[in-house]
């Protein structure tokens, strides 16, 4: 055994079959993504920019119910709003999604009682200044504005 | 003052404080008995042990701040519990004895785990137990950097979490969690935040 | 460099910013600075998949041989001067990418002991939200900041 | 005067082509690595990350030049020119070519009767460089980086020595054209009767170079940078040059001495085919095959550890150097009487 173990040291077999596992997956297909250029799968249940989603007369499908701003784990959601006193329904006057120290966890989206704030899938939202992740309506219904990069 | 702030957040954002639904209070802790090491503990420190109580199958003694290193060193030798687990404090800031320090030592012999409590005042000082096990060493310089209780004669009571010249203990109920030691930011890193729009100046 | 801002804006300070910018943008070694979560996601943009390093991204260990700093988790207080130090260390031109939700504004730790955005202390070229940012988004940030390098001049701004 | 003028010339050519022979070496080590590790390396910067080196090299030379208040300036300026000076005079006593090879004006700069000998002993002044870097910082970690690179060297230095004094006495000639002439004559390079020694020069070559997994003087995970810490800019890129430098020569020495220079494979059945191919592209696969090794050891094995690394030069190489050395010249006297 002790002789076995000398004869394999000295003609280095260890080494080599290391040395062998590292020049097969040289000559293997990498398995790098080229991101811009390409891009992997995003699973649809990723949680990545917030977006209000509108009905068909391209309002807003909000009823300033609040519910996402109170379920909110660190309030960066705020909604005001005003009673209408003809229908005598809360009406969405302002609505501010603070997405500095939005932590991406999806509990507006699930509370949202007419599925209005969603999560999407889009993951691209770095900017040059924190004040432009403080995002009104507006911007929330259109998406931010972003350079997509293609090669 | 903090929590008064709250409610009237909330209040004008329309939203009702929400009590938690009441529950039925159970009793859990129970009387010991048949548990040989609290009738050999009470006979042989009386003036110590106040207390013994039984949770959910868990043996808790409740001991005077009084010649503590005897006592353990009796369950240490005598009754084998050989590891201290775990070492830390609770705050009640209404009783007059402020905060409790829980022992939670287990034995390997035994297979068995013991929690000793001992209530104590602020400012009141407690013997270390880092002599009798060595374990106990950090987390005593952990509640005494959260709560601000001093061990006696322990070999190194410094602060383990905070920067070492922090001044407040952030554990203490009377402690305001989101309060910035501004002095502290001013001197490190040389901002101030206005406490409360949140800018630096 | 000792010349920028003493000649007006004209071919060669054009070229030469075109060059010095390619130069710069296509290597950008970060300091190797992970805080918390983030920096596991950081180092998976650097591993097999993403692979930094087809940016010219490559992680240098010493700050003085680094150019761009990724800011990558929760800043406590007591770590804060060590980033503020770090940061000092390294030479101009630098730049920095904050990543993740605690970098940028404290995140949910809005308490004691955690810095509310790292801005307060460095200035910040990127900030990447996420909790944790996917790698792509931190992919998508060296994107932008390259955009950001490529409009740096050695000419006078008028 | 023409002799002049061809030396100049050859500097110049030999210069600029090491220069970015050593830039491109990065490139290729990043490219190697990175398939290895099953990604591509770099890719953005120009067709498939070939300008990647230079702009490396332009970003460094127009960075801050950082020299420490607490250093010893001077020392500090010094340092990595030492390092790098040292690292590219060794080229001059390379024969890249045969005596006919550059198209008659001879493949090498200069041919000295003790070339190898000086060229062992220049390389070994680099390490002052090191030495005066990681002093100078005044810094915790350079200093511990320079201690070992020290250590190191003073260990592994000696059974290189040992190791390369084989070939030199098959060969009779510490020249290296002769000892490339040797091999010619001898119808066999090197590496296949002095087995153990090319063994021993190589593992000494690696830890010599402060490669993987002889890193300790720039163990990343422990000492920041080693003994470049503090260096910033184009003292760094200085640094950089040389240490890739250094392994290009080490791979040099070792294609001269174990694996014929220039020679061609198997002479008598590729030589009516193969002739056309000049030397010196011999010699540049040569190096180059012992590049890669390098690399692909880097990219296979671990750091190992201080005492480990002690323990094998000093109790494995050495003992086994002297006695490669003793049974050498023990045959070549039994075959001279």
């Amino acid at each position: 055994m002790r002789m076995k173990e000398l004869v394999s040291k000295v003609l280095f077999v260890d080494l080599i079959k290391g040395l062998s596992v590292t020049f097969k997956s040289m000559v293997s297909h990498a398995v790098t993504e080229q991101y811009p250029k390409e891009r992997s799968k995003i699973y649809e249940r990723f949680r990545g920019e917030p977006r209000m989603a509108v009905d068909e007369n391209g309002k807003t499908k909000c009823i300033a119910c609040n519910l996402c701003a109170m379920n909110c784990p660190v309030g960066c959601i705020t909604v005001e709003a005003e009673r209408d006193p003809e229908t005598k329904k809360r009406v969405l006057t302002r609505y501010v999604f603070d997405m500095q120290r939005c932590l991406f966890c999806g509990f507006c989206e699930e509370i949202c009682p007419v599925n209005c704030i969603q999560l999407t899938t889009d993951y691209e939202m770095s900017q040059y200044d924190r004040k432009d992740f403080v995002l009104e309506l507006n911007e929330l219904e259109k998406g931010m504005e972003k350079i997509k990069y293609k090669k | 003052m903090a929590e008064e702030k709250n409610k009237n957040d909330s209040l004008e954002k329309g939203k009702a404080p929400r009590k938690p639904p009441k529950k039925e209070e159970v009793n859990l802790y129970e009387e010991i008995k048949d548990f040989d090491t609290f009738t050999k503990v009470k006979e042989k420190f009386a003036d110590i042990v106040l207390d013994g109580k039984r949770i959910r199958e868990q043996h808790i003694f409740y001991i005077k701040n009084e010649n503590i290193l005897d006592f353990f060193k009796y369950l240490r030798d005598e009754e084998k519990y050989d590891m201290l687990a775990d070492l830390t404090a609770i705050d009640y800031p209404d009783r007059e004895k402020r905060f409790a320090i829980l022992y939670n030592i287990y034995s390997f012999k035994k297979l068995e785990r013991l929690l000793v409590r001992m209530d104590i005042a602020d400012g009141e000082e407690v013997e270390t137990v880092s002599e009798i096990w060595p374990s106990a060493n950090w987390p005593e310089r952990e509640v005494y950097d959260m709560f601000g209780i001093k061990f006696k004669n322990h070999p190194d009571l410094r602060r383990i979490l905070l920067p070492e010249d922090w001044k407040t203990h952030p554990l203490r109920k009377d402690f305001d969690v989101k309060n910035r030691d501004q002095d502290w930011m001013e001197r490190h890193l040389g901002i101030r935040e206005d406490v409360n729009s949140g800018e630096v100046k | 460099m000792g010349i920028e801002g003493k000649f007006k804006k004209n071919i060669i300070t054009t070229t030469v910013d075109y060059l010095f910018n390619w130069a710069r943008k296509s290597s950008l070694w970060p300091a190797t600075f992970g805080l918390a979560c983030c920096a596991i996601e950081m180092m998976a943009a650097g591993a097999s998949r993403w692979d930094l390093d087809r940016y010219g991204v490559i992680f240098r260990p010493s700050p003085r041989q680094s150019d761009v700093m990724i800011v990558a988790g929760t800043v406590t207080l007591k770590m804060a001067p060590v980033i503020k130090r770090v940061w000092d260390q390294m030479p101009d031109p630098k730049w920095c990418i904050s990543m993740g939700s605690c970098a940028n504004s404290g995140g949910p730790f809005n308490s004691y002991s955690v810095l509310q955005g790292i801005d307060m202390i460095i200035p910040v070229d990127v900030y990447v939200p996420g909790c944790p940012p996917r790698p792509e988004a931190l992919l998508y940030g060296v994107l932008r900041l390259q955009d950001k390098i490529s409009k740096m001049t050695i000419a006078k701004v008028e | 005067m023409e002799f002049l003028l061809v030396v100049v010339v050859k500097i110049v050519i030999i210069l600029a082509f090491i220069s970015l022979g050593v830039a491109y070496l990065t490139y290729l080590e990043r490219k190697v690595i990175g398939h290895m590790q099953v990604r591509l390396g770099p890719m953005r910067v120009g067709w498939h990350g070939l300008l990647q080196p230079i702009a490396d090299g332009l970003k460094l030379v127009i960075k801050e030049d950082i020299i420490p208040t607490q250093s010893d300036k001077l020392m500090f300026i010094l340092a990595p020119v030492i390092c790098f000076l040292h690292a590219f005079l060794v080229y001059t006593f390379i024969p890249f070519d045969g005596p006919k090879g550059f198209w008659g004006y001879g493949g090498y700069i200069s041919d000295v009767n003790v070339g190898l000998l000086f060229i062992v002993a220049i390389a070994s002044v680099g390490v002052v460089g090191i030495i005066l870097g990681g002093w100078a910082s005044n810094s915790k970690y350079p200093l511990l980086g320079s201690l070992r690179s020290v250590a190191q060297l003073v260990s592994y230095e000696v059974a290189m020595g040992l190791a390369i004094m084989g070939p030199i006495l098959l060969a009779g000639s510490l020249s290296m054209v002769d000892i490339v002439k040797a091999q010619e004559k001898m119808g066999v390079w090197f590496f296949v009767p002095q087995i153990v020694a090319f063994i021993i020069y190589f593992i000494c070559g690696v830890a010599e170079t402060n490669r993987a997994p002889f890193d300790l003087p720039e163990a990343e995970s422990e000492l920041v940078g080693g003994y470049h810490t503090e260096y910033s800019g184009f003292r760094f890129a200085l640094y950089f040059l040389a240490e890739y430098a250094n392994m290009i020569t080490v791979s040099a020495i070792a294609a001269t001495v174990f694996l014929g220079g220039w020679l061609m494979p198997f002479p008598s059945i590729l030589g009516p085919y193969l002739s056309f191919i000049p030397g010196f592209v011999w010699f540049a696969l040569k190096v180059f095959f012992f590049l890669f090794v390098y690399l692909w050891i880097r990219a296979t094995f671990p750091r190992y550890r201080f005492d480990q690394l002690m323990a094998i030069g000093w109790k494995i190489l050495l003992p086994l150097a002297i006695a490669n050395l003793l049974v050498t010249s023990f045959i070549i006297l039994y075959l001279k009487m």
